[in-house]
């Protein structure tokens, strides 16, 4: 196990052997809010992360409820009687009652009435609808799911698992969270001025063209191309630190896979998030000078527009996936005891999945794109199903003759593994040209997409959360109803998306404020699935709280893991580790080295046989 | 919270079995004066080439009336400019002395341009192989509500700005005028000659709908394939390129294929 | 970009720490184990940073391939606006001003301290000279008409100069202004439909360049100013004055590309 | 809720026309395949659809299999195995990639089919605009019929139809023969999405592209075309009309009325076709009766109703030569303010009513139905001349030239 060498090692914490956990006050309320504030601490950054994205994932959800409430009941006009103020009906001149329309349907212009009072036309309330849906893709794509996993758990644990004091650039790690909320705050004011109806991928000439006379969408864009800027300096940051910050005898190979997944993630962060930069900035300028680039009228090109959209767009689908693999690749072993297997082969497959991510972005134009490009899209599309694969193989396969505890993470970690291969299974015949022809903007990539990013990240970030909570804030939760949580969420969830699938197959349109009424059925039982899934989220959000109110305290390593963050204390103290760590076994050594903080009697080592290496 | 520590002992060379400090040894390299001079003179050299030759092909096609390939002009520049970006890479940015992952790290970024670049010329370069009006950009394609400058009130024209100023000006000095200025501003080192405009060749451009879609409707000259007596598909494909004004007059020409 | 320099207060330290230069009492970051690996990391990072300013630039390239793919005698046009001088006036000032910018390193390497100032400078005034040029003779007269006096272009179009002002320091000629990028169009004498598409590829081009000129100006300002008052770089610490080095040869590095793309084609 | 579900999916599992392998049929799709290409597609979907189920299933098992079986026990430790076995890790990268080129190479072999006109295609063309489409026939007609979803439409949804908040356009095209569409977009980015096909093409503002089907008529089931009092249409030879309806709907995101933005292909026998399409030519109409074809067909009816009721644009009853209050001054909508209004829209708006009129150009209205166009509004207006004498243009007052 790793040795804590006293003699040897320097004097990592720099001062005094005593000081507390990073969670600690410095002083009074002010005082600790200043100290939050300008804080260089990645630990707390990433708890500021934490609660700016779960803030945002809270909003993103509300729009995500209203789409779904909306959709319970198709808009339709109907005829109905006419009736005067005492509730008679109206004749005209020749005897026969009058007749007017009246439209049913549209709960959120129920809910949020026009100035009138009156609804009189269908477009107001597919107005609503339209930035709804449209605030849920925006919020959920650029402000929770992009920075989820790498902002806030990366940020705390990839320190911690390189055994480094801090990442490489403390300060430009509290300026990203800092652009991180300018962007949000760009966003949110977008929709505080009335809401944006472009969808989240700005797609022109509809999002040049649209509310012409508000700056909404010029807010919303520039806030997205300043969570960029974010995205980029994190990336880098990661990429620097997991170069130049690894513990001692930590050798690319002795890296956590959690490591190698962010790796790779930043690696397309830094690489793809400008071009979406250059794009978001002519689509502005596109809008306040009308310069043409993407605008048919002048000669521009808006499939142009879509390839540059989706250069970006397409790796980042990674950027939210690759991060989610990585926490796999951590709660399975943990939680199993039990090596990974084929480390190299998922490390690999990581770095895989992140060059191909740049070849197959086309795949997301097939309805627009030309037949060469379709063709040679598709073709390198199901090179994606490759690395994907593998890993799926490799997680099943490390479960084998393991001692799997089905903790909340790793209940959580095997709902992933469920949810995922529907996820990307479903991807086969949205790769396929002649079937996506029929599925592409269809409910069917609706349920595609909620079950890769939904299914995979959000489910992965909360089985993170689990896995890590111990860590980061020195408390138990109940395991019972987290549990609970869980089963709920996964219910609901299913119960959400896989409807959808139907749907899409069936021939229900993406983006639809109101449908013929032959999907009423299924779409009744997926608004109620999401009625379950907040339900989920909500059990969670109280087990949560509950466990930093009440919750017993956490041990340094509750799982047992062998990953350097277990050595530390739970929750971490300020620099980390009292003493530079030096790493002398593997991350997922389970078979050789008893855990950090347990004793061998608690942990029986397995017999080796003679070939074992 | 920064705190001094001591410098850091040597002994962490011996626990760092992997190498990661190996080469911070090159990080501090100092070229010397002699070689950024020679590299100053070099790039400069190749900036009178790279204009050199671009003169050279002007004279080529406007003295000799050899009419070049368009990509030579683009190859002898982008050449001498990858030339010279090399040059500023290895010598200025030092990328020949520093640590070789700066190096990776930049080859990756151009990889990805390629990527983006190839990919997308790949696409929106070949719309054309089963159906060839699939490749055109429709002559006058458009979503309207140009505007005639830039503030809010100016009206809108349903026309390319270039036409409408044109017009403008013409209406505005008259055509006689118009050609005198117009003489005067495209003086010679600006390249094309200046083509008196008549007046009657004016309108050429319009956006909304390519003009030929709906009201053109041709004999049936060759439509015979139409399973029934009807007269053939309205479906005039703008069959000269859009990029050439001349070609394209609004009058509705028969398309042929 | 905080992370690129020390983190010590260096007003503070001056008072404090006697006549000492700033670049010997150094200290890297805690979390460093030394100042050649912070050095190296601040490299890395830089040369990232880099990289997505490239990518940055890939998305204007990639639309100039395409517009011209799509509408070559728009751009050949277009281009025959430019004058070919101006931009090697400017190439030439900013590789001249990158050559300073590298010397001005390698003076601070060898603790040449006034030497290595004065390259700054100079770096800051190539850069200087290239935006007067770049807004003085290529900007306004091509989107307002008005030509500064002595205009070399300006002969050409004596005949059609209409006002004056500033005391006949500014000449406006009657019908040149105008060309400006997609809506802004407003020149009279173009020949293909298309030329608005070229203004819009040439002003976003130029202008993010000439944006990320000023960005590297300050840069240069900025590490002026520690290298004077503070004596900030030295033989073992110049991490700012190299990466703001680095920032100001892409910087080169783009226009050397921009350059023939955008004046040298016909 | 139940009944809705089963109305439309009439297959069966005895009736799956595909045989054993797809008895799940009608939660997949609404409808059989209309066509060779559509069976081909969801050929192709059921059987990546159960090599799906095959890897999912399998996988899921040995995942559940291990939970059982190696659930943790107190102080027992995992026992040993081996990490990694580079046989086995080759086999199972290596097999998924035969399947997955064999569903690249089926899906690229579909999709040509979908790509590739038959050369004695019909030709016509399919124009999007917001939110309306518009087929033009080869002899230069377009469909004046609009129905309502749920007021009288017989197929879709009865009572519970909608959107049905306005009338969609029908398209009624020749069964069993190919048709193609060069489609035009003259706004932003639609999306010519008939689910019963399987095919959809984004449709552009600048540039064209094509779709082709064909869709099945004899030997299908269909039903009888009825008029709106419910009797039976029979044809000039006295036979009844079958016809099978396939919905349209725009698959690109493209504003408010998107989910609105449908149409019904209506496919009926090419003599009844080709009675129709004669019947809308405007060749040997009166001016107004082209101008109500016009008004039909160019998605006027859209906005613009005849009853004097309010829609999203000005009412035309009453209309023509009447004082509109406009951002530009009152003006009277004669000839002069008409034309503006169709080719230049934005240069005058009605108070009280948004700037959203599309552009027409010479090309769609042509100077014939634009005469239509006035015939049709005079002859609905109160202020129009008794006489309705079919002038040409009106004098041009002052207010109309201000622009």
């Amino acid at each position: 196990m790793t040795t804590l060498d006293n003699s040897r090692a320097h004097d990592f914490g720099g001062h005094g052997h005593h000081e507390g956990s990073y969670l600690t006050p410095k002083g009074g309320f002010f005082t600790t809010v200043w100290d939050w504030a300008t804080t260089v601490d990645h630990k707390k950054i990433g708890v500021m992360y934490l609660v700016a994205v779960l803030f945002m994932f809270f909003l993103g959800g509300l729009a995500a409820l209203a789409v779904r409430t909306e959709l319970l009941d198709p808009v339709r006009t109907v005829m109905v009687q006419a009736v005067d103020a005492q509730g008679k009906p109206l004749l005209d001149a020749d005897g026969k009652p009058v007749m007017k329309t009246e439209i049913v349907g549209q709960t959120l212009a129920r809910w949020i009435p026009p100035k009138g009072g009156e609804i009189t036309s269908i477009d107001y309330g597919n107005q609503l609808y339209n930035r709804a849906f449209t605030l849920h893709g925006a919020i959920m794509v650029f402000m929770v799911i992009i920075p989820s996993i790498p902002a806030s758990l990366g940020n705390f644990f990839i320190p911690l698992m390189l055994g480094a004091k801090d990442v490489a650039f403390p300060r430009l790690n509290l300026l990203s969270w800092y652009i991180y909320v300018t962007g949000s705050i760009f966003a949110v004011s977008s929709i505080l001025l009335g809401g944006v109806d472009t969808g989240w991928t700005f797609y022109t000439p509809y999002s040049t063209t649209t509310d012409a006379e508000h700056a909404n969408v010029v807010l919303m864009v520039l806030g997205a191309f300043i969570l960029g800027f974010s995205s980029i300096l994190t990336g880098l940051n990661f990429v620097v630190t997991v170069h130049k910050l690894r513990a001692p005898g930590m050798g690319w190979f002795d890296m956590p896979l959690f490591i190698w997944a962010m790796y790779s993630t930043s690696i397309i962060q830094v690489l793809a998030t400008p071009v979406i930069g250059i794009t978001l900035l002519l689509l502005v300028f596109e809008r306040m000078f009308k310069i043409g680039i993407f605008d048919p009228s002048l000669g521009g090109d808006p499939v142009l527009y879509q390839h540059f959209f989706w250069f970006y767009s397409h790796p980042v689908v990674y950027v939210m996936i690759l991060p989610a693999f990585g926490v796999i690749s951590e709660i399975i072993p943990v939680h199993s005891h039990k090596k990974i297997f084929g480390y190299r082969a998922v490390a690999f497959a990581s770095l895989g999945v992140a060059l191909v991510s740049f070849l197959v972005w086309g795949h997301h134009m097939f309805a627009s794109s030309g037949e060469l490009g379709a063709t040679v899209f598709s073709a390198l599309t199901f090179l994606v199903a490759i690395p994907t694969a593998v890993k799926v193989f490799n997680w099943i396969a490390t479960l084998y003759k393991g001692s799997i505890a089905l903790t909340t993470p790793m209940l959580y970690a095997l709902m992933f593994l469920f949810l995922f291969s529907i996820g990307g299974l479903t991807g086969l015949p949205l790769g396929a040209l002649a079937t996506d022809l029929h599925l592409h903007d269809s409910y069917f990539v609706v349920a595609h997409f909620h079950y890769v990013m939904m299914g995979g990240t959000i489910i992965t970030f909360v089985a993170g959360l689990h896995h890590w909570w111990p860590k980061m804030f020195g408390k138990m939760y109940n395991q019972f109803w987290a549990n609970v949580g869980a089963w709920t969420v996964f219910v609901g969830f299913n119960l959400t998306f896989f409807t959808q699938f139907f749907l899409g197959t069936q021939g229900m349109p993406r983006r639809y404020a109101s449908y013929v009424s032959e999907y009423q059925t299924l779409h009744i039982w997926s608004t109620v699935g999401s009625y379950v899934l907040l339900l989920g989220f909500l059990i969670h959000l109280f087990v949560f709280i509950h466990s930093l109110v009440a919750g017993r305290k956490a041990p340094a390593n509750p799982w047992g893991g062998l990953t350097l963050e277990w050595e530390a204390e739970s929750p971490p103290i300020e620099h980390n580790f009292a003493h530079e760590p030096i790493v002398t076994h593997g991350p997922y050594d389970y078979e050789t080295t008893v855990p950090p903080h347990w004793s061998a009697k608690d942990y029986p080592l397995p017999h080796l046989p003679a070939n074992a290496h | 919270m920064s705190t001094p520590h001591a410098a850091a002992p040597e002994v962490f060379d011996e626990l760092d079995p992997h190498g990661m400090g190996a080469y911070t040894k090159h990080s501090h390299h100092i070229v010397s004066g002699m070689t950024l001079k020679s590299i100053l003179i070099i790039l400069l050299a190749f900036t009178a080439i790279t204009v050199g030759a671009a003169q050279a092909e002007k004279f080529i096609e406007t003295s000799l009336h050899i009419e070049l390939p368009r990509w030579v002009n683009v190859i002898v520049a982008m050449s001498i400019a990858t030339v010279k970006a090399s040059l500023v890479l290895m010598f200025f940015m030092l990328l020949r002395y520093s640590n070789p992952i700066n190096t990776v790290v930049f080859l990756f970024c151009l990889l990805a341009f390629a990527l983006f670049l190839f990919f997308t010329l790949l696409d929106l370069g070949t719309r054309g192989m089963i159906n060839p009006i699939k490749a055109h950009q429709v002559e006058a394609g458009g979503i309207g509500g140009i505007r005639a400058g830039w503030r809010a009130d100016a009206p809108i024209i349903n026309q390319a700005p270039v036409v409408f100023w044109r017009e403008r000006k013409i209406a505005e000095v008259g055509i006689d005028e118009y050609n005198r200025m117009k003489s005067i501003l495209s003086h010679p080192h600006e390249g094309h000659g200046a083509p008196a405009v008549s007046s009657g060749n004016m309108s050429i451009n319009r956006p909304g709908i390519t003009p030929g879609l709906f009201s053109a409707v041709a004999p049936a000259a060759h439509d015979e394939h139409a399973p029934h007596g009807a007269s053939p598909a309205p479906h005039g494909a703008p069959d000269a390129p859009a990029h050439s004004p001349a070609a394209a007059p609004a009058s509705a020409e028969p398309a042929k294929h | 970009m905080t992370t690129l320099d020390t983190r010590s207060n260096p007003l503070g330290a001056d008072v404090q720490g006697g006549t000492e230069p700033l670049w010997k009492r150094y200290l890297p970051g805690h979390h460093w184990r030394t100042a050649d690996e912070e050095f190296d990391a601040c490299t890395l990072g830089f040369w990232l940073f880099l990289a997505t300013e490239v990518l940055l630039f890939a998305g204007l390239f990639c639309g100039y391939t395409i517009m011209r793919f799509k509408f070559p005698q728009a751009f050949a046009n277009g281009s025959s606006y430019l004058d070919w001088r101006w931009g090697t006036l400017n190439t030439v000032v900013l590789l001249l001003s990158s050559y300073t910018m590298a010397a001005s390193i390698r003076a601070f390497q060898m603790d040449r301290q006034s030497h290595g100032r004065r390259l700054l400078a100079a770096t800051f005034v190539f850069g200087l000279c290239f935006l007067l040029i770049k807004f003085t003779f290529e900007y306004t007269p091509k989107l307002s008409g008005w030509f500064i006096a002595f205009d070399p272009a300006l002969s050409h179009y004596t005949e059609l100069v209409d006002n004056k002002a500033l005391g006949g320091l500014f000449h406006h000629v009657a019908g040149y202004g105008g060309k400006a990028p997609g809506q802004f169009f407003s020149y009279a004498f173009s020949e293909d439909p298309w030329e608005p598409l070229w203004w819009s590829i040439y002003y976003c081009a130029t202008g993010i360049h000439a944006l990320h000129v000023i960005i590297g100006m300050t840069l240069i300002a900025w590490c002026f100013r520690r290298a004077l008052f503070f004596k900030a770089y030295g033989p073992s610490h110049y991490t700012m004055v190299e990466n703001t080095g680095l920032y100001w040869h892409l910087v080169d590095l783009i226009w050397i590309f921009l350059f023939p793309l955008l004046y040298l084609i016909h | 809720m139940l009944k809705t579900l089963t109305n439309n999916w009439t297959a069966t599992l005895a009736e799956s026309p595909q045989g054993w392998w797809a008895p799940g049929w009608r939660w997949f799709f609404q409808n059989f395949g209309v066509n060779e290409n559509a069976k081909l597609t969801d050929q192709l979907y059921m059987e990546i659809f159960w090599i799906s189920v095959g890897w999912f299933v399998f996988l899921m098992a040995i995942m559940l299999i291990c939970v059982v079986k190696y659930r943790r026990r107190p102080g027992v430790p995992a026992p040993y195995s081996p990490s990694h076995n580079t046989v086995l890790e080759l086999v199972w990268t290596i097999i998924p990639c035969f399947f997955l080129f064999y569903i690249f190479l089926q899906g690229f072999h579909v999709y040509v089919d979908k790509l590739v006109a038959p050369g004695d295609s019909l030709q016509m063309t399919l124009t999007a605009k917001k939110w309306d489409w518009t087929i033009t026939y080869p002899n230069g007609a377009a469909s004046p019929e609009r129905t309502l979803i749920g007021a009288d439409s017989t197929q879709f949804g009865g009572e519970n139809g909608s959107p049905g908040s306005r009338p969609i356009p029908i398209f009624y095209m020749p069964g069993d023969v190919p048709i193609h569409f060069n489609m035009i977009s003259q706004d932003v980015m639609h999306s010519f999405w008939v689910p019963d096909f399987r095919v959809k093409f984004d449709v552009f503002p600048n540039r064209y592209t094509t779709y082709w089907f064909q869709a099945k008529l004899q030997g299908a089931e269909t039903n009888t075309l009825r008029d709106s009092t419910g009797k039976d249409v029979v044809t000039a030879q006295g036979e009844k009309v079958p016809y099978i309806d396939h919905f349209i709907f725009c698959a690109e995101y493209c504003g408010d009325q998107h989910s609105e933005m449908l149409g019904i292909i209506r496919v009926v026998p090419m003599a009844y076709y080709l009675a129709k399409t004669e019947e809308w030519n405007i060749e040997g109409k009166t001016p107004a009766e082209i101008g109500k074809l016009v008004y039909q067909s160019q998605g006027c009816s859209a906005c613009h109703t005849l009853d004097g009721s309010k829609g999203a644009a000005p009412t035309w009853k009453d209309l023509y030569m009447s004082q509109q209050p406009t951002n530009a001054g009152s003006v009277v909508a004669d000839d002069n303010y008409i034309r503006e209004s169709i080719y230049t829209p934005q240069a005058k708006i009605v108070d009280g009513y948004p700037s959203n009129m599309p552009v027409y150009t010479t090309a769609q209205i042509d100077e014939r139905r634009l005469q239509g166009l006035f015939a049709f509004m005079r002859s609905i207006s109160k202020y129009a001349p008794a006489e309705a004498a079919p002038t040409t243009a009106a004098p041009a007052t002052p207010e109309t030239e201000k622009k």
